[in-house]
């Protein structure tokens, strides 16, 4: 039995010009967990499906258990080998949950595909993750936080001994994260090696033992967590000293004037929400999952029709249900999925930039310097204004998603998981633009259960089953905001 | 964050029974618009109920219906084949060109007659295969390689015969065309035996549904370890040789190969796959679908013949009656059409 | 259904296409020729150019009762297994236009398509003079009568009149395709001096807009005129000769394809016979092999001469 | 805190250059091959670079370029509308019926002869507005609608028509099809006039960069506040009346309305659009791409009938030439084809 689980060499990969792994290595030892870390488009996923055979490196090599890997076209040798969760998602949206946790294996190894019994496999396998779905149902009406842990359960059910996790946490929430870890954990214990990416430092600390941390395709460090302190990581992760410095706004100046007035808003999934936002004000919005929060930003947004209530930017109503009405009142908005609304991948940066900014004519070499200053601003690692969004890394996407709201000069911004697979150092430039904006006099909505994004707000509301059922003012202790989030507030 | 209590709900969880029972649904959305056309035909005609007029409608359609069963795999998996068409000409006309003597329009090769039949499957596996490779290995568009190849091989039948019906088809043509067995036409038997074969395959094997899979997100069947181009080709191959099938049948029925046999078909085709639910950017549908698709226009095709519609109007009421069927078919299912 | 329920019959009739303005003309005297014959007709049924359809619709017909059926295949190899059941079935064929290449008819009733391309032939070869470049305008070559004229018009051409170079242009009876080959070739020799259109219908039109566009619809007398035959003998066609667009057309006769492919229908029901030799309406039946009859209709060439017979059914209508 | 304002920025952000020019060398990948084939033509026969076959071309290709360019934007915004061929054919053809007696074989309704231009265009309008309607209002599938459209809008001129081609054309027709303007055909100047309306809307107008977002991602579109429903609905009036238009010219160049104009045009816009670059899949492509299609196919016609290839091969011979357009595109641009 060998030593490690896989083992990677002088891996180089190059997409046309862009270089995005130079000549790097990994070790992962067999029986551990292992944290792959590094900013957004470090090479990190791209590493990912070299080891999964999903791509060919140009050069370098692979093995699992000391044996070379096989034959990229031999696909279910890489299965055997290894099961992952990828970044992007590798669902088929039309095919039933339970089919999807046993895609390609649906016969449960008999001859014949029994659906009964596959139904049957699949209920108590999302049992133990508490996915709340009827296993019949297609993966298309699934939410992005249900289908992530469809996509974790299947990974995990293959019975690979080793196993990789692509930012498996960017889309859920506390619970969920933690039953992931509880899982994990016991398979550790059973012998499964995982590898394991994310941008949540804490959560390195908390499952892994070894991380290895790579920087502009470059491999740069591979060390215990336990001797590796987080400003340490960070430092390996961008190149320079200093931790993290997520502002707080406690000195941002307020001020009366209401520039967002929701008055008793009803709609899909919440009922009855009314709330003002003044110059300068950031609200947090937090809840779990099925909480409405998503579709009650959705709605001020104009991306949901309200069934009652109005919005109003600057004391003049917008029409509901109208995205180009609110964009001229002035509301900005990060959607909550950027693969399904927030970007169109085969466009430019630049154009998905200034996609929402009005004005009759297009100019390109003015959308061009806009994209560049959107790259620039936003800290978008990619090779130019005119490269497709497709070929950024998922950081780098969100960022130029962030890019657009902000483009049209929006007085208030809605921000759905603003900082969703974005690494520290971004999300701390990403959350300083907020709580630059807001300095502007904009008023803001966060909605979001990362905890680092809700310490921009001035306030916090925990919404519950569509209502909001408290508020926290800044200076909230986590314990509490956290309990409030899953319904056990004493209030 | 992370740091959690005790995991609560999440997600209000549908009722689901509901969920599956509707996407059973779906696939007998025309089931009901059948019975409709069958009592419409009935009122209008005392014939149109007959068995003879209803094995009539099915052998009509028996080609068609080996066409729609190719083609609807071949979309399912994400791809379409427009040269499905062609083949069912070129196929025979090749086969049969081998075998007579250049007195009655052959190539003057003359090989012997029993090799009709594999010829022309072989025929067909060729096709299948070339255009898989053009569209795999050389990565062109699946739509405008079929396209050219639509009329390549079109023409290379023109070419061959020169334009003229080849009449002296193989007896092993003959027979499967016009024979019976057990009271029904052995093109029929055909048919019902593929559509029973893909149906199980397509339900019951891991090798059919990884059609869905590869339609339905091909990274993600590769993800998976689906040989995504395995899967394709074997389906276009697949997809060509029930052309050839159909072919046969038409010459054997028609006991000719005409220059033009299967022109216009494609379009036929794609109308009874997408009216049965076949989608064409792949991934859903289901085979039983499709072939109520086929019957339904076989229906329509045939009430409109027994009522002897004006040849001036009944290419606009067929176009009214796909339409229609669309629209009912879109609020039988309520799910809006892609 | 049908014209009139007393009469005899009931007789099945099938049309080959609806979107040609020759076969138009037949199916509307369809219809009239049948009463004056006094005949019950069922509703024509119309195979749109398929044969397919066209195996389908005589199914139909035949379930329908039909005694005795007229079509007009345009696929003479592919109807063969129909004819063969029908003939079980004990019902009798007329075929229009074209002759099956097996299988048992009561009667083909036709001109020529290979006499078409022949008087075409002659004509154009004897007003040039021998000498010259002829453009033709094929039909489809997956149509016998578009390779029976294609082919006629080329043997004639070959044996007597050797000085003529003919240029063949494919057209799948498309004007488009009719107009640019035109356009291409006076380009390229501008000394085309003549042109066979296989179908009056579909070709006249582009044409006579292409030589408008140059200045070539000129009288015979002017060197640079072009002679123009044309096929179908169609109303619009008869106009161009009046006018001298063109020079002449073989007619088609359309009247008289509906008028006795139904009489032979009727006489087919009352069980009549014919044998071959000439007929009372300037035709001849021949056997053309093991007891086969057809009914040769004339096809006469229209020229300025004689456009305004009334006898044509171009003027008819 | 609060360094915010300051953005560190890091990733080396390259020239980018590059990448542009790269995007805009797929545009011209066609260009080469268009050279080639000026060559070709030019060594095969004399007169092939001759201003008059070389305006020929151009005038027997304008109708279908029309047709291309009111497809490929309904392809960029990820619609199709078959029915585009039969437009061609209904709209002058309706029109005339409206305006010729009976006797001529019109409708006998009488409508003053001036009245036939703003018809036309208006049936266009009406046409692709009923698309839209039935494709986003009720949810159709845009291939079949279209198809159905096809077979019925063919259908109801047969109907109108009785199958008869209509010779009595407008005078305004009959100029707009052969009269030149500074020695170019009117046909020729209008399809240059549109592409250029067209290839300055799609790059300079955010209404026209919408297309691409709306064919790219309409989900994405919505959430940037395009209204996606409108963008595709006047798309699809603008391709048909850009049908419309095509189907003037070639009335006007014809001189008559036959029962079946545009027949089987529809395969060749697809392939010109696909060859030239636009994608199935929507969102991709140009206009300039799209139009070097058509010429490209212009050529290759050209040169097969200058060179008299026979009936029986011209066929094959143009189902290889796509085939191998593609080859060449594919190696040019360097990509794997949708
Ligand atoms: N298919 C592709 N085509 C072109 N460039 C690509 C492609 N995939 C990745 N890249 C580039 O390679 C680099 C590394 O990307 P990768 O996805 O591996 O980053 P990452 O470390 O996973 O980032 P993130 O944390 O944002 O997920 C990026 O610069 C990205 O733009
Ligand atoms: N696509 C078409 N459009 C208009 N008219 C056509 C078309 N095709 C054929 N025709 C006309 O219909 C007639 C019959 O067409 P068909 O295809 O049967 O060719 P054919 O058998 O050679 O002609 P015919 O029956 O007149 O001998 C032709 O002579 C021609 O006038
Ligand atoms: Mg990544
Ligand atoms: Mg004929």
């Amino acid at each position: 039995m060998n030593d490690f689980a896989a083992v990677a060499r002088g891996v180089t990969k190059r997409f046309g010009r862009t270089l995005a792994l130079d000549d790097v290595g990994i070790e992962i030892r067999a029986g551990e967990s292992h944290a792959l870390v590094g900013r957004n488009g470090a090479g990190k996923s791209t590493l990912v499906s070299v080891l999964t055979g999903m791509q060919v490196p140009d050069a370098g090599e692979v093995s699992f258990f000391g044996e070379p890997a096989p034959p990229v076209a031999d696909r279910a040798a890489w299965r055997r080998h290894v099961a992952c969760v990828y970044q992007k998602s590798t669902v088929v949206p039309e095919l039933s949950v339970a089919e999807n946790l046993f895609i390609n294996r649906q016969d449960l190894g008999g001859g014949l595909i029994s659906w009964k019994k596959l139904k049957a496999e699949a209920a108590s396998l999302l049992e133990t993750y508490e996915v709340a779905v009827d296993p019949d149902s297609l993966v298309s009406t699934l939410t992005v936080e249900q289908r992530q842990l469809v996509e974790i359960a299947r990974a995990l059910s293959i019975g690979s001994r080793f196993v990789i996790l692509d930012e498996p946490t960017a889309q859920l929430d506390g619970p969920a994260i933690e039953r992931l870890f509880d899982r994990m954990r016991s398979l550790q214990d059973r012998g499964v090696t995982f590898l394991f990416i994310s941008h949540h430092l804490q959560e390195v600390y908390e499952v892994c033992q070894t991380v290895t941390v790579y920087r502009d395709a470059r491999h740069i460090i591979t060390a215990p967590v336990a001797e590796m302190s987080k400003p340490d990581l960070i430092e390996a992760m961008t190149g320079e000293a200093g931790g993290l410095n997520v502002p707080s706004g406690d000195d941002r100046p307020s001020s009366q004037d209401q520039v967002l007035t929701v008055s008793s808003l009803s709609g899909d999934h919440f009922s009855d929400i009314s709330l003002s936002a003044t110059r300068g004000e950031v609200i947090g919005l937090a809840g779990s999952a099925s909480s409405g929060k998503h579709e009650f930003a959705e709605t001020v947004y104009g991306l949901r029709k309200p069934s009652v209530g109005t919005i109003s930017v600057n004391g003049s109503v917008v029409r509901g249900g109208d995205v180009p009405a609110a964009l001229r009142a002035g509301i900005g908005c990060v959607p909550r999925d950027r693969h399904h609304q927030g970007l169109v991948l085969d466009l430019s940066i630049a154009e998905n930039a200034t996609m929402s900014t009005a004005g009759a004519f297009v100019w390109p070499s003015a959308q061009r310097s806009a994209g560049s200053t959107a790259i620039a601003s936003y800290d978008v690692k990619a090779s130019g204004p005119d490269q497709p969004v497709s070929d950024l890394s998922g950081g780098n996407q969100q960022k130029v998603v962030m890019a657009r709201a902000l483009a049209g000069d929006p007085s208030v911004l809605v921000l759905i998981n603003p900082t969703a697979g974005v690494d520290v150092k971004s999300k701390e430039s990403l959350l300083g633009v907020v709580d630059a904006q807001a300095r502007r006099g904009k008023a803001a909505i966060v909605v979001s259960d990362e905890l680092d994004d809700l310490r921009v707000c001035d306030r916090v509301l925990v919404m519950f089953h569509g209502s909001v059922v408290r508020e926290f003012s800044r200076g909230w202790r986590d314990q509490e905001l956290i309990a409030a989030i899953e319904g056990m507030s004493s209030e | 964050m992370t740091k959690a209590m005790t995991p609560p709900v999440s997600a209000p969880t549908p009722p689901g029974k509901q969920k599956f029972q509707f996407a059973r649904y779906q696939d007998l959305a025309l089931v009901p618009v059948i019975i409709i056309l069958l009592i419409i035909g009935a009122v209008l005609s005392p014939i149109f109920l007959t068995p003879g007029n209803l094995i009539a409608v099915l052998t009509q359609q028996s080609e068609l219906s080996l066409l729609v069963l190719g083609q609807a795999m071949i979309l399912i998996v994400g791809k379409m084949d427009l040269s499905l068409e062609s083949t069912v000409g070129l196929a025979p006309a090749l086969a049969v060109a081998l075998i007579i003597p250049a007195s009655a329009g052959g190539l003057d090769v003359g090989l012997a007659a029993w090799m009709a039949l594999p010829l022309c499957l072989l025929i067909g596996v060729a096709i299948g295969g070339l255009n898989g490779f053009l569209i795999l290995k050389v990565g062109l568009s699946g739509f405008m390689v079929t396209l050219g190849m639509l009329t390549m091989l079109r023409g290379l039948q023109l070419a061959i015969t020169e334009g003229k019906s080849l009449i002296d088809v193989p007896e092993s043509f003959l027979y499967l065309g016009s024979t019976t067995w057990l009271g029904l036409p052995a093109a029929v038997w055909i048919c019902v035996v593929c559509y029973a074969v893909g149906i199980f395959v397509l339900k019951y094997l891991r090798a059919g549904r990884s059609l869905y899979a590869v339609g339905g997100n091909s990274e993600a069947a590769r993800a998976a370890g689906i040989r995504v181009d395995r899967v394709v080709w074997t389906v276009l191959i697949i997809g060509s040789v029930l052309a050839v099938i159909a072919g046969i049948l038409m010459t054997g029925r028609l006991g000719s190969v005409a220059a033009t046999q299967g022109e216009g078909m494609i379009f036929q085709v794609f109308a009874a796959a997408v009216i049965g639910g076949i989608s064409l950017q792949g991934g859903k549908g289901t085979l039983f679908g499709a072939l109520s698709g086929v019957l339904m226009l076989g229906l329509v095709e045939q009430i409109l013949r027994l009522q002897g519609v004006s040849g001036f109007y009944i290419k606009a009421s067929y176009g009214a009656v796909i339409i229609l069927a669309l629209i009912v078919t879109r609020f039988a299912t309520g799910q809006k059409q892609e | 259904s049908g014209t009139g329920s007393g009469g005899v019959g009931p007789i099945g009739a099938d049309h080959p296409r609806a979107d040609s303005d020759f076969w138009n003309s037949y199916i509307k005297y369809f219809p009239d020729k049948a009463k004056e014959l006094g005949i019950n007709l069922l509703n024509p049924t119309n195979s749109q150019n398929k044969v397919e359809t066209l195996v389908a619709n005589a199914q139909s017909l035949q379930s329908q009762g039909a005694k005795a059926i007229v079509m007009a295949p345009q696929d003479t190899g592919a109807i063969a297994s129909t004819l063969d059941r029908l003939d079980k079935a004990g019902i009798p064929v007329v075929t229009v236009d074209t002759r099956p290449d097996k299988g048992k008819t009561y009667m083909v009733v036709r001109a020529d398509n290979k006499a078409y391309g022949e008087k075409a032939c002659k004509f154009l070869g004897e007003k040039l003079g021998g000498k010259g470049k002829v453009i033709e305008f094929q039909g489809a070559l997956s149509s016998v009568n578009g390779r029976d004229r294609s082919e006629a018009f080329a043997a004639c051409m070959k044996k007597d009149f050797p000085g003529i170079t003919v240029f063949e242009e494919p057209t799948d009876w498309e004007g488009p395709k009719a107009s640019a080959a035109l356009t291409t070739r006076l380009n390229q020799h501008p000394d085309i001096n003549g042109i066979y259109m296989q179908a009056g219908g579909v070709f006249l039109a582009p044409t006579l807009q292409v030589l408008k566009q140059r200045n070539l619809l000129v009288p015979p007398s002017d060197p640079k005129h072009i002679f123009i035959v044309s096929n179908d003998g169609i109303p619009s066609e008869l106009e161009a000769i009046r006018k001298g667009e063109i020079d002449a057309t073989v007619s088609q006769p359309a009247d008289l394809y509906a008028k006795w492919a139904l009489f032979y229908a009727k006489a087919a029901v009352e069980k009549k016979t014919f044998s071959p030799g000439k007929t009372d309406h300037d035709s001849t039946i021949v056997d053309v092999g093991g007891g086969r009859l057809e009914d040769q209709l004339p096809a006469p060439l229209i020229t300025k001469e004689n456009v305004d017979d009334k006898a044509f059914w171009g003027n008819q209508i």
